[in-house]
């Protein structure tokens, strides 16, 4: 039975007809796995007024595109989005399907194993394929980052698994790559629906949203004083970076509550941590411990926050940290698309 | 109005910690406690049954008889009652075979009492996976809403519920047709401090503790670890890069050589 | 208003826990209130048992409780710098039933002790502090708890809230106390294999050893350190007054390093892996510094009466006897219907008659007498090993000559007169 | 591994800190100009206070709640409550 599955998927995540960069990601990542097993690629585009994106989603590397456009289809909801890729699963049968780990991949990817009574693999880091049984090797964090984890489903298919954002790396795309596309129908109503979205409302205010950050820049009470602290915003703002700090930090009055990592704020993991001018006290470090690549910047070399640290520069931040600006700006100038060496 | 929380006990991730040698979870150094997202699911139902001025709270959980400390902590918060499924045929169970066995016993509890609203937490600081809740939702026939942030406007007559969604890139608002189910995030609402006659009260209740044999019509190959299509192929202690290099030269080379260690990981700068 | 019961015991220590179980399994409404999350969340002990006085209050309990080991072998070091004089006792007899005492960890013990409390019919309630004693006419009436509809009332209240207990101070029962009254002890738990354990220990899987430090253990400051085997873990700790913590500027856990460091110690934990680290006071008050243990509906046990013997270690004991005293003092007040100071300061007869009072009576003077002359522990303990090694040497000196070589070398160190004046002191102290 | 800095110690325990602080340094002129020694940062088994120069750094989240700054401080200068219910230190062992 599991012989009838063939092929590698990606949920390709659209919103206001732009693809998410996770599922340009996992076409990268899905390409490589599809090549390994000598099967096709093949996204899964759902929405309305879509089919034009396929075209970009086979130059990112997929053979083939299932798009289902319909008005139902216009903004994520589990129960229409669920139903139409449950159909084409059954109908289609691969043997492997990726999601990305955002809120609706994660939603969408549950409700689909339940009906298909199939594994899942949630949040996933690292994806391999063992070529003898064709098994998907899908690694991913457990207990709070502490140890990785690799899942397999044995004997049910498809596997499935959602991967984190920012993990997998996409391939160049070749928008002169040829592929085939496949449009389904869909008989679903909108009057049958049982949720609706009423409106979707833009965040302007770019809330800080600390556990979901991929690049931290955090500074402490070694930043001096307030205006010293404007350097960590600065080059925050220069990456992309979301800001954090130490309850030092925010006892001052340097940052909001929200923002303090440690022990009585937030605890995070993102895979660049920057902690300038902070001493390292044990109540931060539980906090960032856990972090993929940590860089730390502090004068006292006898600083507690090297002993975690990936790299350590003894140094003065308001020396070092202007310079650091300086290079990631000309990189980028230079690079005309973002490159920093 | 009936509500469901499903509620599970975990090991707190904060100060887990690994055995390096075997890899295994330090059982000793990790207290069992209430899943915090699970904490915000409780007091999100305390909050709505407040805010109808009537209703009842029932909570659920799943696993070993001491699990039963989550439901007290649950009735600490305001939950009305709890229930623990817990039984041998339960065990070794994922994210599929749980939200069978939870599916089951909901429906036992729906029929003495029809459920309405069914809360859970995004998800468990143990596994992260967040597919237990829309799982139940799926054998339930009934519409998940995930990453709530916000529930209003509880409409009885019309059985509507107006709900915001977390979205990366801001927020959806939400009608959906109750019953269904929600999955909330933390910043729904903050968990209050409980009062003493709730303290009193959990710590004389016995929670009602159903086995397998209590819940109709389950199949026992979709339960534990016979009906768990995920397997734990190993665990391993994660690739990190390792620690305490320190960077030589003046702050100008400092700061070159930081450049070139960060530059395969560019995709992950975007300059706002 | 709120409901009323029989017994608030404020704290789930062995004190509270063997009043509230007392209390309980005599038929009476107890309410116990703990701050931490769970009982022995907070608690601390070097970590030995002793069997009496937990089976008195529970019988043949060494069957469920989780305990480590047995004791069957008690060691005494007056440690130097590099040697250590040592004496002590093994006896397989105490690896048999009725035991002597055990090895514990606290935290896994107080919970199981709780939950037969709890058993027995103790409504238990977790992570709520008392803020106050309610009082009605200078009569304690209730608590009021820091949770919101917090009050709580009871014919008796019992505060077993441990060394620092800050009711006892409201209520005016005790002052604050001074430096010298409370000894800071910190300690670690080590991970170490049970092979390693009987193989370094000199014992089998369920025998236990304690190791009781003098001298160079704490810098030859006032107070001692130990190390006690559990199954796969032995726990080490030092502590001194906290007045000569302050005078000789010491960091506890400096202290603690320096110890686990000492040539005389490290081979025993060699290779561990340290698994918690705790600190806590010791109320080294003594006799003298007992408070008024009874008061118009209150009354006060274990740690929170200072009911700790310091030169022998001995506190849970304490602890758990006064706990079972106070509850068979309500008990009888509750079938008298009165909770007077007058009725209740039965509980105070009972303390004083016991071996708890008599015990801290016999050594009132002894931690005043060491801690006044430093020199026995930083001179005699030196002088004992220098002593030893003299005549333990095999160098061809007549035993006779050796003996009479020690004794001068000690009596010209301090002068003969000093000498017997210090045995004396000590004698005294500690007869 | 066998500790060596405090840091590693107190790296052993788990706290549930509360926000809001247990300990409070009255008044801070006191430790600045009355107080050469600041012996609570020395005899403090978990290291909670630390000078700052101008003020006392209190890092309550990591107290063992001993009560000895309170019984230590020559000036009666710390304000000692037990953390509000179920937070601060929760040991695991001994």
């Amino acid at each position: 039975m599991m012989e009838e599955y063939r092929g590698v998927w990606v949920f390709i995540e659209q919103n206001d007809g732009k693809i998410e960069g996770v599922s340009l990601e996992l076409l990268g990542a899905g390409r490589k796995l599809a090549d390994k097993l000598e099967v096709p690629l093949s996204g899964v585009l759902l929405g309305y007024k879509v089919k034009p994106l396929s075209q970009e989603v086979i130059s990112y590397g997929a053979d083939q595109v299932y798009v289902i456009d319909h008005e139902v289809m216009k903004d994520y909801r589990t129960e229409s989005y669920m139903q139409a890729v449950i159909n084409l699963a059954e109908k289609y049968k691969p043997e492997i399907f990726l999601y990305g780990a955002t809120a609706n991949g994660k939603d969408l990817a549950s409700a689909v194993a339940t009906d298909l009574s199939t594994g899942l693999t949630a949040d996933t880091t690292m994806l391999d394929v063992e070529l003898e049984k064709r098994l998907l090797e899908a690694s991913r964090p457990a207990f709070g980052g502490n140890i990785m984890a690799t899942i397999l489903c044995k004997k049910h298919r498809p596997q499935m698994a959602t991967v984190r954002p920012k993990v997998m790396k996409a391939l160049e795309p070749d928008p002169r790559r040829q592929g085939e596309v496949i449009e389904e129908p869909i008989t679903l109503k909108e009057e049958d629906m049982r949720t609706k979205v009423l409106k979707i409302v833009k965040d302007v205010t770019k809330k800080v949203n600390l556990a979901d950050a991929h690049v931290v820049v955090a500074g402490g009470k070694g930043m001096g004083d307030l205006q010293g602290f404007q350097l960590i915003h600065e080059l925050a703002d220069t990456i992309g970076a979301t800001v954090g700090g130490t309850r030092d930090v925010v006892e001052a009055g340097w940052l909001p509550h929200e923002q303090q990592i440690g022990q009585t704020g937030e605890t995070i993991t993102p895979k660049i941590y920057f902690a300038i001018g902070i001493s390292g006290a044990i109540q931060h470090i539980v906090g960032m411990k856990n972090s993929e690549f940590i860089i730390a910047i502090n004068k006292d070399p006898e600083a507690p926050i090297f002993d975690v640290a990936t790299y350590g520069i003894v140094g003065d931040a308001m020396e070092i940290v202007p310079k650091l600006i300086k290079q990631f700006k000309e990189a980028r100038e230079r690079g005309g698309e973002i490159s920093y060496v | 109005m009936h509500i469901v929380v499903c509620v599970k006990q975990v090991p707190d991730t904060k100060i887990i910690k690994i055995n390096p040698k075997t890899n295994t979870l330090d059982r000793r150094s990790a207290p069992a406690i209430l899943n915090p997202y699970d904490a915000h699911a409780v007091q999100e139902a305390v909050k709505i049954k407040k805010m109808l001025g009537k209703g009842i709270i029932s909570v659920l959980s799943m696993g070993p008889p001491q699990a039963t400390a989550v439901i007290k902590k649950s009735i600490e918060i305001g939950a009305d009652r709890g229930f623990l499924i817990s039984d041998r045929a339960f065990a070794g169970a994922d994210t599929l075979a749980t939200s069978y066995a939870l599916s089951k016993a909901l429906e036992r509890i729906s029929k003495e009492n029809p459920v309405d609203l069914i809360i859970c937490g995004k998800h468990a600081i143990d596994g992260d996976t967040g597919q237990v809740g829309p799982g139940i939702a799926r054998r339930l026939d009934i519409p998940p809403v995930t990453n709530v942030i916000e529930v209003s406007e509880l409409n009885e007559s019309e059985s509507t519920v107006l709900l915001k969604r977390k979205i990366t890139s801001g927020y959806e608002l939400i009608q959906a047709q109750v019953p269904c189910l929600l999955t909330v995030e933390k910043e729904i609402n903050s968990i209050e401090y409980s009062p003493m006659p709730n303290m009193i009260k959990a710590a004389r209740y016995e929670p009602v503790i159903w086995s397998v044999n209590d819940l109709e019509d389950v199949d026992r190959t979709q339960l534990g670890l016979k009906g768990s299509p995920t397997i734990v192929g190993k665990m391993f202690t994660p690739p990190k890069p390792e620690g305490g290099k320190r960077l030589e030269g003046n702050a100008d080379e400092q700061v070159k050589q930081l450049m070139e260690l960060l530059s395969d990981k560019k995709e992950l700068f975007a300059p706002q | 208003m709120s409901e009323k019961f029989d017994v608030i015991v404020v704290g789930a220590g062995p004190a509270g826990t063997s009043c509230a179980y007392t209390c309980a399994k005599n038929g009476l409404k107890v309410l116990q209130i703990e701050r931490g999350e769970y009982p022995g969340s907070k608690n601390v002990m070097g970590g030995v048992l002793y069997r009496k006085q937990m089976e008195e209050i529970i019988p043949e309990f060494w069957k469920e409780a989780p305990l480590e080991r047995p004791v069957i072998e008690q060691r005494f070091w007056m440690m130097d710098k590099e040697s250590s004089v040592s004496f002590g006792y093994k006896g397989l007899e105490w690896g048999k039933e009725p035991y002597n005492n055990f090895t514990v960890l606290r935290a896994p013990f107080d919970q199981w002790f709780a939950k037969k409390g709890v058993e027995q019919g103790v409504l238990l309630i977790n992570e709520t502090v008392v803020l106050e004693c309610l009082t009605e006419n200078g009569k304690v009436v209730g608590v009021r708890t820091d949770r919101p509809g917090g009050d709580v009332y009871a014919d008796v209240v019992v505060l077993a809230d441990g060394v620092n207990s800050l009711l006892a101070k409201q209520l005016g029962y005790h002052k604050e106390f001074r430096p010298d009254e409370v000894a800071l002890t910190v300690m670690e738990v080590i991970n170490l294999s049970k092979d390693k354990i009987n193989d370094r220990f000199n014992l089998e899987d369920n025998q236990g050893c304690t190791i009781e430090i003098f001298g160079d253990s704490t810098k030859g400051n006032l107070g001692t350190a130990f190390i006690y085997t559990n199954k796969e873990s032995v726990n080490i700790g030092v502590g001194t007054t906290l007045s000569s913590m302050i005078k000789a500027k010491l960091k506890p856990y400096d202290l603690l390093d320096y110890l686990k460091t000492h040539p005389m110690v490290r081979p025993l934990i060699e290779g561990g892996e340290s698994a918690e680290y705790l600190a806590h006071l010791i109320p080294e008050g003594g006799y003298h510094s007992v408070p008024k243990v009874a008061g118009d509906g209150v009354l006060l046990v274990g740690d929170a009466a200072q009911l700790v013997n310091a030169i022998h270690r001995e506190g849970s004991n304490m602890a758990m006897a006064s706990g079972k005293m106070a509850a068979e003092t309500i008990i009888e007040a509750n079938k008298r219907d009165d909770f007077s100071e007058a009725s209740l300061n039965q509980y105070r007869e009972k303390l004083y008659q016991s071996f708890i009072i008599k015990d801290l009576e016999k050594y009132k003077d002894a931690a005043h007498t060491f801690e006044h002359y430093p020199q026995y522990f930083k001179e005699y303990v030196p002088m004992m090993n220098r002593a030893a090694s003299k005549f333990f040497t095999v160098d061809g000196t007549p035993k006779r000559d050796k003996q009479k070589e020690i004794m001068k070398s000690i009596t010209s160190e301090r002068g003969t007169i000093r000498v017997l004046q210090d045995m004396y002191r000590a004698w005294k102290a500690v007869k | 591994m066998s500790t060596k800095t405090i840091e590693e110690k107190q790296y052993l325990i788990r706290f549930k800190a509360d926000t809001k602080s247990h300990l409070t340094v009255l008044d801070h002129d006191i430790c600045m100009t009355k107080c050469p020694d600041k012996i609570c940062t020395i005899f403090c088994p978990a290291e909670v206070y630390k000078w700052e120069g101008l003020r006392m750094q209190v890092g309550y989240e990591g107290c063992h709640e001993c009560g000895s700054c309170r019984i230590g401080c020559p000036y009666q200068n710390i304000k000692w409550e037990y953390p509000k219910g179920g937070h601060g230190i929760v040991f695991r062992l001994a």
